[in-house]
């Protein structure tokens, strides 16, 4: 059913936790549909310089997750708004159809931490 | 430790002793019942064999018993043939809301077709009150159609109690029997039953093979026309082995149920005994109407499928009634009909045993599984340690 | 001589290679394919690879083909499922007089249901002609159903050229290809088809498992209703080896396909030069539209089943459109629609060859047909040497 | 499908013929339905002393043709009368349902036959 990569990052997430000092947070999903994604930044002269998540989903959403902080950590903020949820499927080498619609939402959680982080720091794109 | 099958009521294995009853039927013995000539005589009798095996374990007879492709057909066939048979004298059926979608989108679809339903509720143990059946009977009424146990939290309805009510009343009695046929002792003149449909992939035998048994008496429309198969009942070329196969892994399971029982009843118990020590967690379903084999938890603040993955990684085969592996949205409509929350219900878990389960395998689970929820729970935005 | 077997057309035996193909799925390979475990996740992968085989040698996408319990299912499911679903823009059904009961019946059945059934007529040599369905055709007529070669007396119906004249007309169009699949090559848009139905045990494959396609874009109800397998359109647990076991023998039939015609061509031509020198014989069915494989006969003042049975005594396994072999008191509808009268159609045999039969086996058949023939007419009170 | 004894009588058939100087003539079914049973009887002292049949038909056709002359030879005409299709199926241990109705005419065939004789010597039972 998975890929590969999505089992390897499913069993060896990267970037898991939380950053206490986070210079935005973004959350998107909810409990109800089976999926939450809570992502922290770290920006540093718009860079981003560090992310860290928590999921509650299924391996898909754990394993976008997990590949988002990697595809994120070293970019701009306008480069990581950049990312979507096809390109962190396909960076996983896809996922399986009926996931593309239900789990794939880490862009979106890294846009709301972008977003937020741009709000809390009153910067205008 | 090699693998470990824990999803017995999603499928079985078929017995090496079914697969050798079977071979012949897939190999020399081709010939089609319904022709005249030796091959074809001598598979008409494999089919007469096993229709004698089937009704004699239901204790019902020969001419009652409809072989089909699976439960699925059965439930189909059951529903919708009374229906269509029976729509003069009524177009009111009732089922419950933890039935198999196979029952539930069945009714579901003759509601399209101009007839009407009325869906039970379930406690919170996730069992039918026949209190409720004989209040929701109407004169229209033509069938009742209440699964005997429920296949993911594995609570045993109280089948022969409201099969009496139903036909007090005049109307009919389906059961959906898929799970617990091969492992409860099943009598359609004790259960009050009308029409009852198991599957032979649940007991050790071959997928894509049923059976339906249909009481004398009463009419039902086909589902499959055509050919004159099954008494013009159920149109199409017999699957002989594959019936032969649900006869004889039926014969083996009914002569095998005490000891059987005994065996999942203790593995049972010591994974119920051992899951409830984990923090956060809930048992689904009523502990004393229950399959011997089921076991079905919540673990709160954690997704089922991530659950099923890594029990995988770690050789342990087991189901969740999350959204994620449905391919739906919802979780399983069973839990969120005995109430539970969605965000629990995603978390839920089933391990359903079987006859080559050992305790030393449940051991290992009972080890691995708390490490994966710790994992996960750490992983989890919704947990707060 | 050891027994001959020449019913090819009822049923095959299922080639050992094919066997072979099922046996993992009937022994270790034995997961639920909706799973998300391993053993689940290999029965998930063996059915996407039959369905590719299949549709492959369809010319068919793979989303295109939805697996069934046989070629009996399939019209099934084709011809309701269309019905149901497109009776808001029609209820006007056209097949043809000479279909199998799985296409008849199911017609006649939605005829019960409020749908309106045209059935056309056969000439005498068995053939549906294309201006009968042009002239057929109505604004509100939404499926039209003519098999591809017909069971018993082998005539191919020209489904190419009917195809494009009801795309023309923006009906869907069905063809029931269980006695062509595995003979000819089927190509779902040379046939200009929207919905074709085979049958495994047709060519050396599983009793008990058939496919269907479905062109995209055509919308089918369901007719079992239940799980979401085969993307929602036929509920049940997949019987993964009977699948498995269809793609493998539909593969072989095709890859010796041509070698396998020029074989029964021969011996089909060898059987019908013989039959013909018995006096008061008339050969059934078109000789040019032809399966390569068929063979039927009337002899008069005789009657089917008493020739059959002496043909199994003497090892020769056969089949007739008597009424006696049929369990009703007319005999084939097919050789009535075609314009014999009942007495003769009573005496009609069958013949249909396989991978399996030689020229020595037609030589002896060749010699007893005739014995057989003479003793049961000075039996008959109707033949007057 | 048969019973042996079905299949005895349809192998070999007993009786199968005509009389040419018959004292009665009976013909059942027709051909339309795939049955037709013809009996010839010979008559001495309200005895039968001969049967010869022929018949138009399925297995058990021929079976219960072959069997009711084994019947029918010896008996008075009263007797041979009240030999019934239930009866001849009995001697031949049965016959699978589907035949008990349409091919099960030998009683018929063989009451018509007295009739016929009865006719043509008008005696009065
Ligand atoms: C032309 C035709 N259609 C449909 C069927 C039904 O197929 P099955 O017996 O596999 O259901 C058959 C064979 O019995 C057939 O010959
Ligand atoms: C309770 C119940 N009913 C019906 C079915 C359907 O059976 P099958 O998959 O054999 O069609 C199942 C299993 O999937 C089941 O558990």
């Amino acid at each position: 059913m998975y890929s590969e990569k999505v089992m390897d990052h499913f069993t060896n997430p990267r970037n898991v936790g939380e950053i206490a000092d986070a210079d935005g947070i973004g959350e998107v999903g909810n409990a109800r549909c089976g999926d939450i994604m809570k992502l922290w930044i770290k920006v540093e002269d718009g860079i981003i310089q560090d992310v860290k998540f928590k999921t509650f989903g299924c391996g898909a959403a754990i394993a976008t997750s997990s590949v988002i902080t990697e595809m994120a950590i070293g970019k701009t903020l306008e480069e990581a708004e950049d990312i979507t949820n096809q390109s962190v499927a396909s960076e996983l080498d896809g996922l399986p159809p009926l996931k593309m619609h239900c789990s794939n939402l880490a862009a979106d959680a890294l846009r709301a931490a972008i977003e937020d982080y741009r709000k809390k720091h009153a910067i205008t794109a | 430790m090699s693998d470990i099958y824990l999803d017995h009521a999603a499928t079985t294995p078929l017995r090496p002793e079914v697969l050798e009853a079977m071979l012949p039927y897939l190999s020399l013995e081709f010939g089609n019942p319904s022709s005249v000539y030796g091959a074809g005589r001598r598979g008409h009798q494999a089919l007469d064999q096993a229709r004698d095996t089937v009704s004699r374990l239901l204790r019902a007879k020969s001419e009652e018993i409809i072989f089909t492709s699976g439960g699925s057909e059965g439930a189909n066939l059951a529903i919708k043939g009374v229906a269509w048979a029976y729509q003069n004298k009524g177009k009111h059926i009732i089922t419950s809301a933890i039935e198999h979608h196979a029952v539930l989108d069945t009714v579901l679809w003759l509601k399209q077709k101009g007839f009407e339903a009325t869906i039970l509720p379930v406690d919170a143990d996730g069992l039918v009150s026949p209190k409720q059946v004989q209040a929701a009977l109407r004169d229209d009424t033509i069938l009742v159609s209440i699964m005997h146990a429920n296949n993911e939290v594995g609570t045993l309805q109280p089948i022969s109690e409201i099969g009496a009510i139903v036909r007090e009343h005049g109307a009919f009695f389906h059961t959906d029997a898929v799970q617990t046929a091969g492992i409860l002792d099943l009598d359609v003149n004790e259960l009050n039953v009308d029409l009852l449909s198991l599957s032979a992939h649940k007991f050790y035998g071959p997928k894509g093979v049923g059976a339906l048994y249909v009481r004398k008496g009463v009419r039902i429309d086909s589902l499959i026309h055509g050919g004159a198969q099954e008494k013009r009942r159920r149109a199409g070329t017999e699957n002989v082995a594959g019936i032969v196969g649900l006869a004889k892994a039926f014969e083996l399971a009914q002569e095998e149920r005490e000891e059987a029982t005994r065996h999942l009843v203790q593995l049972r118990d010591q994974l119920l005994e051992g899951l409830q020590t984990i923090p956060h967690t809930k048992i689904n379903g009523s502990l004393k109407q229950r399959l011997p084999n089921n076991v079905n938890v919540c673990f709160q603040f954690i997704e089922g499928e991530s659950l099923l993955l890594n029990l995988d990684l770690r050789g342990i085969a087991a189901s969740s009634g999350s959204a994620c592996t449905s391919g739906s949205l919802d979780p399983s409509h069973v839990l969120l009909a005995m109430g539970l929350s969605h965000e629990i219900a995603h978390g839920s878990l089933r391990l359903t045993l079987g006859r080559d389960n050992t305790r030393e395998q449940v051991n290992y689970v009972l080890q691995e599984i708390p490490e994966i929820i710790e994992r996960l729970r750490a992983m989890s935005p919704l947990y707060h340690a």
